[in-house]
């Protein structure tokens, strides 16, 4: 089975980078790239892909704002926010957006794409760092 | 009654200023490790990853994304150079001493309520930390002792800086009797700084204002006058 | 005059103390900076370079090198995160007080020659650092006093932390008029600082000791009741 993603990101590099790691493992395909928490939300409506990996500071829509748009044109939305640190202050406000889980953007591409595949399944996912803010 | 008041306020003061501009010294590194360091290494571990991924399929594009991330790290390490640099120099050009008398004279306004001209006209050279570090505390301490002693309603402070540095703080203090021309009974805190730093201290009264002049050599250690 | 030159001194080295412990802490973080991310990022910045070189040539080593990178990157990421952590917790750990407090100790008996005897036994568990700001400014305050007021010899400081902060500042003062069991006079310094926290301040003779003794609930406004 093929999981459709969508990368939200202000920074190119990152989404190119991500892009390869997924597209690597051969179950996924990146059906849409947005820079922004705004063209994130349009490109949802367009492609309703199966997961969303969400960046957080982004110009013109952030992506905990995002997450509450893009959850009222699709509240089974899987959505999974990528952070720096894991230990930014909006960790909790996304989950309570109704984020599925985060993920450090530097975890290794495996750990990325079993991850991807939890929240396919319904789980949620927390890496060590988030879990240890909540 | 009040006046105890105004006191306690304005012994703390000065202990919180410290606080607070510390808080905000280490927001604003935090913020910048964040922001620019951890940003930066993160693109490239995940960019170093798809490359490594890329190797042998795509070499030319593998090659790209070594370069990406090359220029990325580039970045950081010219970042943490300026941020090991700012750490180093205690206040990095004259800009962290113009902060910080900012913030000095903005918390004792408004612990005092008394109306301070802040006027800096200072150059972007050679000022030791040792040298900032003690005007700093001059200006503290006038500013408390005119709180005190003067019953001023205003004060200006003007630091310039050319050949030497002046600190001069002025004060409409109503409370002296002392008549023009004299001089005032120097606080040994201050005079011990300006010794220090092999200036010059004088202290009196010039028609309405009482007046504090502090001048300071640039070079008090290399000028080879052997005392 | 003896005298006036201890008050002076006194009067200083609070303040000299903040910018002690304020320009280590600059030190640490520089040396940190510079000798682990520093040290990374440019071993890094060579690797890349001779991987981009090998990639058609020789993929498996330019692979090799690309990983070997990367994991330092982590590692750079993983202190990058520490230090961030480190200054957004303005207290991380109670560690940052007990080092704040020795440091204070020590230079406070340099100044005064009296002997302190420190006694921390404070857990690791959540103590908010506005407590710990306003702990450290009450022992400050307190040993300021004991100084000036107290001709004592000695000072023990307890600190301890299970259910409840408790802080018991113990001098040998002799000049004191008071007999066992009478409370003195109390700072409202220390009066306001320990109100805030809603704790309780006792302050009183008690055979041959001062006693200072502030006790702070660990959570003054979740406690409900509502006053
Ligand atoms: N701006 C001023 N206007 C009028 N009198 C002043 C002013 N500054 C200082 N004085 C006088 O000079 C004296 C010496 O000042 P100094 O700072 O040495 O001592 P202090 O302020 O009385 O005590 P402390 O040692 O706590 O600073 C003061 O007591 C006061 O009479
Ligand atoms: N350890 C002590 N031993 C004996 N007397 C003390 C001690 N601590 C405080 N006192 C008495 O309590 C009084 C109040 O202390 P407080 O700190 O409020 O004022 P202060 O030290 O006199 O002035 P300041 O406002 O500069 O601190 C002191 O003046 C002193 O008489
Ligand atoms: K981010
Ligand atoms: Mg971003
Ligand atoms: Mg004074
Ligand atoms: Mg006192």
């Amino acid at each position: 089975m093929v999981i459709n993603v969508m990368l939200v990101d202000d920074q190119k590099l990152m989404r190119d980078g991500l892009k390869v790691l997924l597209e690597y493992e051969g179950d996924f395909v990146v059906v849409a790239e947005a820079n922004n928490g705004e063209e994130a939300v349009d490109l949802y409506r367009i492609n309703m892909p199966d997961v969303v990996l969400m960046d957080i500071e982004m110009p013109k829509m952030n992506g905990i704002d995002a997450i509450r748009s893009i959850n009222l044109i699709d509240p089974n939305a899987r959505i999974l926010v990528l952070t720096t640190f894991g230990q930014e202050r909006y960790v909790h406000d996304s989950l309570i957006e109704g984020a599925r889980g985060f993920l450090l953007k530097a975890v290794s591409g495996e750990e990325l794409a079993a991850n991807i595949r939890k929240v396919v399944k319904g789980e949620s996912v927390l890496d060590a760092q988030s879990t240890e803010l909540l | 009654r009040e006046l105890e008041i105004k006191n306690k306020k304005l012994a703390i003061y000065a202990a919180e200023h410290e606080y607070q501009s510390r808080l905000k010294e280490r927001q604003r590194l935090s913020r910048e490790l964040h922001d620019t360091l951890g940003h930066k290494l993160t693109t490239s571990i995940v960019q170093m990853e798809a490359a490594e991924k890329l190797v042998e399929e795509q070499p030319g594009r593998a090659k790209g994304m070594i370069r990406d991330s090359q220029s990325l790290l580039r970045e950081g390490l010219e970042e943490t150079r300026d941020m090991v640099r700012f750490l180093d120099h205690d206040s990095p050009g004259e800009s962290f001493l113009s902060r910080d008398l900012s913030v000095l004279v903005k918390s004792f306004q408004s612990a005092t309520g008394l109306a301070v001209d802040l006027r800096l006209k200072i150059g972007e050279s050679g000022v030791s930390s040792e040298v900032k570090r003690h005007i700093f505390r001059i200006v503290q301490e006038s500013l408390t002792n005119i709180s005190r002693h003067a019953k001023a309603t205003e004060v200006c402070i003007t630091l310039t800086h050319d050949k030497i540095i002046r600190l001069l703080i002025e004060d409409n203090g109503q409370s002296v009797i002392y008549s023009s021309g004299e001089n005032l009974p120097q606080s040994k805190t201050i005079e011990s700084r300006v010794s220090e730093l092999r200036g010059n201290l004088k202290f009196y009264r010039e028609g309405v204002l009482t007046v504090l002049c502090v001048e300071i050599p640039l070079f008090p250690r290399g000028d080879g006058s052997g005392d």
